[in-house]
């Protein structure tokens, strides 16, 4: 197994438990960790599978940059709005189905 | 079909202008942000319009942006459905934007809510032109946070609570669909969607590819039993928000999952097919039924969203595995559907928000006694419920009619089936509301009068949805240009 | 084809609908315009119409074609048929709106109102006009939605109710004849009204396919044209408007139903193949069970418009059994009680209203000895009964004639019986009102007495049901001569189904 | 947390596992060589490093989409912020201790910034990470209680902010101006041109990331929001 290809399963596996905590858990915060592990898994994943047996490639690379600016941003637009939910209700968590 | 440099930009000005606005909107005096929305409105108008001119002459064409080819570079392309979505997009977000400045006037949620309606302008008309796969995941994502964003504005607990949910929703959609991009690039080193169509499909990894990216798409399109983030988000905002979400920002999903099924759907997929139609089958009636038991106006005509979208799904079984005239029929009926759900829901979401802002209340049981008093917005929410009951001469009758006839000429009894009785189920709910508003006793007579510009904008849309039924022979030829399906005539 | 050939039927059905688009834009108070608009679209309609049919006489061509969706038209077409429908309603329509100016005088709603009535009385040419079943299916389901705010139009709990109960039906029905135009259009591609042509596609289809359609297609019509077991929204319906009720039951709503099984079978089907599936008989039998029906239940209730309404389930079933007959001269007698049931059944209803808005009056028992404080009305509601019954020389004993002949050509002998059972029970349930009438004294005060300054009632109330009667008896008493309804039967018996 | 739950999470996460495992290892060899690409036509782009002529210039307008979606998300916090803006007050941590050791550290923050920026043309670097560096420095200002004076004005925060998407957008528009392809630089402006995008960028990334920061302070006390809107609204 290339380096690469132990990335890309890697990445599998933080996307699996990123999936588990993800439906697991209520409480919000934990719920983006969550996300973030599985966006750092997925990252992993598509650089990995692609570098494997192809030697370095900028394309993934430049992707990925592109989709942590993407995931810093949804990352804060979300903790923007649990703090205000949060203020809001008091709650961390959200109520649940109506 | 090369063209002028000039004439391919269009595309790209299509996505930069929106974008330039929502710079501009964002910097400019609270004052005059509305303001230049509005007369931004009509360069955009334009610009859609000579990009119909410029299909229509030229046959379906692409740009480069950077001068880069694809696989290299990213390319916007212009064929049909493209073109036919961007002018959607500006039927719909002209009267939308017309409807918010004065919905919004003089209230606090106006001051950054033209920038995000500009952002979320740039990143549909991205996703309805892009062919790279990637930069359709960063389309989605930006799609995604405006809408959030936009949900979250009214900023009380419900709002924050709808738009968290919604976000949470959007951001498992896009992780998922990132994963089929990491296989599909992985698998065969291009992200565009025109050298992957060419590519071998016969084997594991597009189809988890495809797998993982339907899921995530279906998800942000709020596909049963995906869709309990839909009603509160769509149900929640304010009335111009709504109207966008559920005419424009649920189809985006869906037009990314056509555009991939297109190019990467494998042979004998019928199964799959059959599934998605099977939940689309649900979807109509569990949504239906769900908008019945609403007590809220909003919050039914959002859960006839989750109903309608359901249609939508039934054209994978129609088109997949079937004759070539019933796959055409369901390609018909689909972007008629699609089209007519977009006016009729824009236009009920625009006449709900004028019936709550009458009655000051959000509750239906409240609009007793409305009907004498307010008919014009009631007129336009029941022009609007035509569309959405699938009644002639609506646009949405034309859909399930051409959807039928597919269906029929595929033996698909069991989709007849859901397209007449989800019909009868949308006009049950349609009815609760006028039945409530045709009460007449002594409850009350003082109403408040909604402006002009909120009647006009929902009645010109609800209009539009009625007569696209007896107009859509053209647009439908039109809407063929460039797919699978516009080989004939 | 000239121009103006296409764009008459567009016009006839424009009438109808800048008026009705025109009075939904009028404010609540603007009467006087608002009949203007009502009465220039009428009177109008109707000139253009008359026009029109003279002109089908002559043998010329109208028809408007425009393209749907690839092998679906919009067709808009004048036929001998259709003509005879479009006269009918817009002849009616015109006495229906003056009616309807008197009767909801100082009413609310009224822009609303008369805007759907406008829109229902399109919805109805254009049901005659249509020129394939689709265009027809459009304005089918067209007059559902605009009958609907009409039948609520009190907005009391009652009207909700039967509201309701309407378009649990009517979309019900509509769904069902989807259902068949769609099953037909996947077999044939347009389902035009031309009968050879469909025969022709159909030649190797299975026929209980084909039956099966028929069933479809004649249940979703069947709703409207009150067949049993289908009618239960007719007599619930009652509590709308007398206006209103005029509409259903002798302009729009019935009639469309009973005219789409007349397209059904004449020109989908076409009489002959019908015949040859052995479609017919089982709706003669259908046709004859609801004309007993109707009648039986309408002896037993006690409200005189509920009598009225189980008795067009009853009516409306002589124009489904004509249609049923094989042979000319019953389809005659079919065809001709589309317009004589129109004319007589409108009058019993003009009348019906003014009983209850002149005197309050709604139960059958309390109209002892009105025929003496509204003589005129009376007269024009006995002319309706006789009618009914089918007393010689009126237009109803014209209709029972016809079709008696016709079942005997037909070789279904036992129609006869049903034909005088059916009127022996019109007899047992008119005769009895007219009693009442004309030959019981009052009983104290009326319940709730209007007018008081009219010898009869309201002028605009009462000009309509007179001159309907006069219609009903005129009818009867020159079916012989040209342009009766019975020579136009006639013509388009000739015309269309014996080449 | 219920047993179903746990037991519906580990399905979907197993199942999840397998399908990737399976398509990675069934995965065919690409026909498509993309690297080779970027090598043989980096002499035309705007940047010598790979990475920045794929973000810049091959894909640039990924990355113009993405800068969007960074202002965006300032923009949905701009508009959710609270009723009075905190305040150092709030924020502030104050202590000498920290003033002393951030006024060693940022210079040199700024410096690792500005390296980072520039090597973004030849090696590992770029706008973001610039940015991200900038915006850490701005935080630790900020922690110390310390305002940069200039940014006190919402305007020309905002400025600031939509200068990075302003400058790309400008630039992506200029060649359709002249007659090319949208984003197509001439080869011998490329290179200035992601320069001055460059800069741009990682001005709005830093203020973008330090603005995420300051608008959801980390506070739990402070008074319960009151609605600001200007009346209420029938809807929800």
């Amino acid at each position: 197994m290339s380096t690469a290809l132990f990335h890309a399963c890697i990445g599998i596996l933080l996307c699996t438990m990123g999936l588990f905590a993800f439906i697991v858990h209520r409480h919000l915060l934990r719920r983006l960790l969550a996300f973030n592990v599985m966006g750092s898994g997925c990252f992993l994943l598509l650089v990995g599978l692609a570098q494997d047996g192809r030697g370095p490639d900028p394309v993934p690379q430049a992707l990925v940059l592109t989709g942590i600016v993407v995931a810093v941003a949804s990352t804060a637009l979300a903790l923007v709005i649990f703090r205000r939910w949060y203020r809001v209700s008091g709650e961390g968590q959200l109520p649940e189905d109506v | 079909m090369t063209v002028q440099p000039a004439t391919a930009n269009l595309l790209a000005w299509l996505v930069m202008l929106p974008l330039a606005a929502a710079v501009l909107t964002m910097l400019l005096p609270l004052r005059l942000r509305a303001a230049a929305s509005l007369v931004l409105l009509a360069p955009m108008t334009l610009l859609a319009l000579m990009l119909g001119a410029a299909l229509a002459t030229h046959g379906p064409f692409v740009l480069a942006l950077g001068g880069w080819a694809t696989p290299l570079g990213i390319a916007l392309q212009a064929d049909g459905p493209a073109v036919g979505m961007t002018l959607l997009t500006v039927a719909i977000s002209v009267p939308c934007a017309i409807h918010a400045a004065a919905y919004l006037r003089g209230h606090a949620e106006a001051e950054y809510f033209w920038a995000l309606f500009w952002f979320l302008w740039a990143s549909l008309n991205t996703i309805w032109m892009s062919t790279d796969i990637f930069n359709l995941y960063v389309g989605i994502e930006l799609l995604g946070l405006a809408a959030v964003g936009l949900v979250a504005l009214r900023g009380d607990a419900e709002a924050l609570a709808a738009a968290m949910r919604y976000l949470l929703a959007a951001l498992l959609g896009s992780l998922a669909y990132l994963i089929g991009v990491a296989l599909l690039y992985g698998g065969h080193g291009s992200l565009s969607l025109a050298h992957l169509a060419q590519t071998d499909h016969a084997q594991a990894t597009t189809a988890v590819a495809l797998a993982a990216m339907s899921l995530g798409l279906a998800l942000k399109t709020a596909l049963f039993p995906l869709h309990a983030w839909l009603p509160p988000a769509h149900g929640g905002a304010l009335t111009p928000v709504s109207a966008l979400l559920s005419a424009l920002v649920i189809k985006a999903s869906f037009f990314i999952m056509l555009r991939l099924w297109f190019a990467l759907a494998p042979p004998g997929l019928s199964t799959a097919a059959t599934l998605l139609g099977l939940l689309g089958a649900f979807a109509v009636f569990w949504g239906g039924w769900k908008a019945l038991r609403q007590s809220r106006l909003k919050h039914l005509v959002a859960y006839s969203t989750v109903a309608q979208i359901g249609y939508l799904f039934l054209f994978f079984p129609l088109a997949i595995g079937t004759g070539e005239a019933a796959a055409r029929l369901a390609w018909d009926g689909t972007m008629l559907m699609l089209i007519s759900h977009a006016l009729a829901k824009a236009a009920m979401f625009l006449a709900a928000g004028n019936l709550i802002l009458a009655i000051g209340s959000p509750r239906i049981a409240d609009l007793a006694g409305i009907g004498r008093y307010r008919q014009f917005s009631l007129l336009s929410f029941g022009i609007a419920g035509v569309g959405i009951m699938g009644l002639p001469p609506s646009g949405g009758f034309g859909a399930k009619w051409l959807l039928m006839q597919s269906a029929l000429a595929g033996g698909g009894w069991l989709w007849v089936a859901v397209l007449i009785g989800g019909g009868l189920l949308s006009a049950a709910y349609v009815f609760k509301v006028f039945r409530h508003a045709f009460i007449e006793g002594p409850k009350r007579d003082r109403f408040e009068d909604p402006p002009a510009a909120l009647e006009i904008t929902a009645l010109v849309l609800a209009l539009v949805s009625l007569m696209i039924g007896l107009a859509a022979h053209g647009p439908l030829t039109w809407l063929r240009l460039g797919t699978p399906f516009g080989v004939s005539e | 084809m000239s121009g103006t050939n296409a764009w008459l039927p567009l016009a006839v059905l424009a009438t109808s609908l800048v008026a009705a688009v025109g009075i939904f834009l009028l404010r609540e108070h603007r009467h006087g315009l608002r009949t203007v608009f009502n009465l220039t679209a009428a009177l109008l309609k109707l000139a253009l119409v008359v026009w029109m049919a003279l002109g089908v006489l002559d043998g010329m061509h109208y028809e408007l074609r425009h393209s749907l969706f690839e092998g679906i038209d919009f067709v808009l077409r004048a036929d001998m048929l259709g003509m005879m429908f479009a006269g009918l309603s817009s002849l009616l329509w015109l006495f229906t709106t003056i009616y309807a100016i008197g009767y909801l005088e100082n009413a609310p709603n009224r822009s609303r109102f008369f805007g759907f009535f406008s829109l229902c009385v399109a919805s109805t040419v254009g049901i005659a006009l249509a020129g394939n079943l689709f265009t027809f299916f459009l304005f089918y389901e067209l007059l559902t939605l605009s009958t609907y705010p009409l039948v609520v139009h009190r907005g009391t709990e009652k009207a909700l109710r039967a509201g309701r109960i309407y378009l649990i039906y009517t979309l019900g029905g509509g769904a069902v004849l989807l259902l068949g135009l769609a099953l037909l259009a996947s077999l044939v591609g347009e389902p035009a009204f031309d009968a050879g042509a469909t025969v022709q596609a159909l030649e190797d289809v299975d026929p209980t396919l084909l039956t099966t359609i028929f069933v479809l297609l004649v249940a979703g019509l069947g709703v409207k044209a009150a067949l049993i077991p289908l009618h239960g929204w007719l007599p619930t319906a009652m509590v709308a408007p007398a206006p209103v009720s005029a509409l259903l039951h002798a302009v729009a709503v019935v009639k469309a139903g009973a005219f789409g099984i007349a397209r059904v079978v004449y020109d989908v089907y076409g009489i002959e193949f019908a015949w040859q599936l052995g479609l017919l008989e089982p709706l003669a039998w259908l046709a004859c069970a609801t004309i007993l029906f109707g009648s039986i239940r309408a002896l037993a209730q006690t409200d005189l418009k509920r009598r009225l309404a189980f008795s067009t389930v009853s009516q409306v079933s002589y124009v489904i059994l004509g249609i049923a007959l094989f042979g000319p001269v019953g389809t005659a007698g079919g065809l001709v009680h589309l317009l004589h049931q129109g004319l007589m059944k409108i009058t019993l209803f003009f009348c019906a209203g003014n009983y209850a808005e002149t005197l309050g009056v709604h139960r059958i028992d309390e109209l002892d000895g009105a025929g003496r404080r509204m003589p005129a009305t009376s007269v024009a509601f006995t002319v309706g009964a006789f009618g009914m019954i089918g007393v010689p020389p009126l237009a109803g004993f014209v209709t029972k004639w016809y079709l008696g002949i016709g079942a005997l050509d037909a070789g279904m002998a036992w129609v006869v019986a049903v034909l005088i059972a059916s009127s022996l029970l019109n007899a047992a349930y008119f005769l009895p009102i007219l009693h009442r009438i004309w030959f019981r004294p009052q009983r104290g005060e009326w319940p709730d007495e209007q007018y008081k300054q009219h010898r009869d009632t309201h002028p605009l109330l009462l000009a309509p049901a007179l001159v309907t009667a006069g219609f009903s008896v005129g009818a009867g008493l020159l079916a012989g001569m040209p342009f009766s309804p019975l020579y136009w039967a006639e013509v388009v018996i000739l015309r269309e189904y014996l080449p | 947390m219920s047993r179903l739950r746990l037991a519906a999470a580990a399905t979907a996460a197993l199942g999840f596992a397998l399908a990737l495992a399976l398509a990675v290892i069934e995965r065919p060899a690409a026909v498509l060589n993309l690297p080779a690409l970027v090598e043989a036509e980096i002499a035309g782009a705007g940047a010598l490093h790979p990475i920045t002529a794929v973000l810049l210039d091959f894909r640039s307008f990924d990355t113009l989409l993405e800068v969007g979606v960074l202002l965006l998300a300032v923009i949905v916090a701009y508009a959710l912020r609270e009723a009075q803006p905190d305040g150092p007050d709030r924020m502030g941590l104050d202590t000498p201790l920290l003033r002393a050791v951030i006024s060693l550290l940022l210079p040199l923050m700024l410096l690792v910034g500005a390296y980072v920026l520039w090597a973004g043309a030849t090696r590992p670097g770029g706008a973001f990470q610039a940015g991200a560096i900038l915006a850490a420095s701005g935080l630790a200002l900020r922690l110390a209680g310390l305002r940069v004076g200039g940014l006190d004005r919402a305007w020309r925060v905002h400025a600031l902010l939509a200068l990075g998407l302003a400058v790309f957008v400008a630039a992506a528009v200029l060649p359709a101006l002249a007659g090319h392809a949208m984003l197509d630089h001439p080869a011998t402006l490329a290179k200035t041109i992601v320069i001055v995008v460059e800069i741009a960028l990682t001005v709005s990334i830093a203020l973008g990331l330090l603005a995420l920061f300051r608008l959801a302070p980390p506070q739990v006390d402070g008074p319960v929001f009151e609605d600001r809107r200007s009346k209420p609204r029938g809807g929800a």
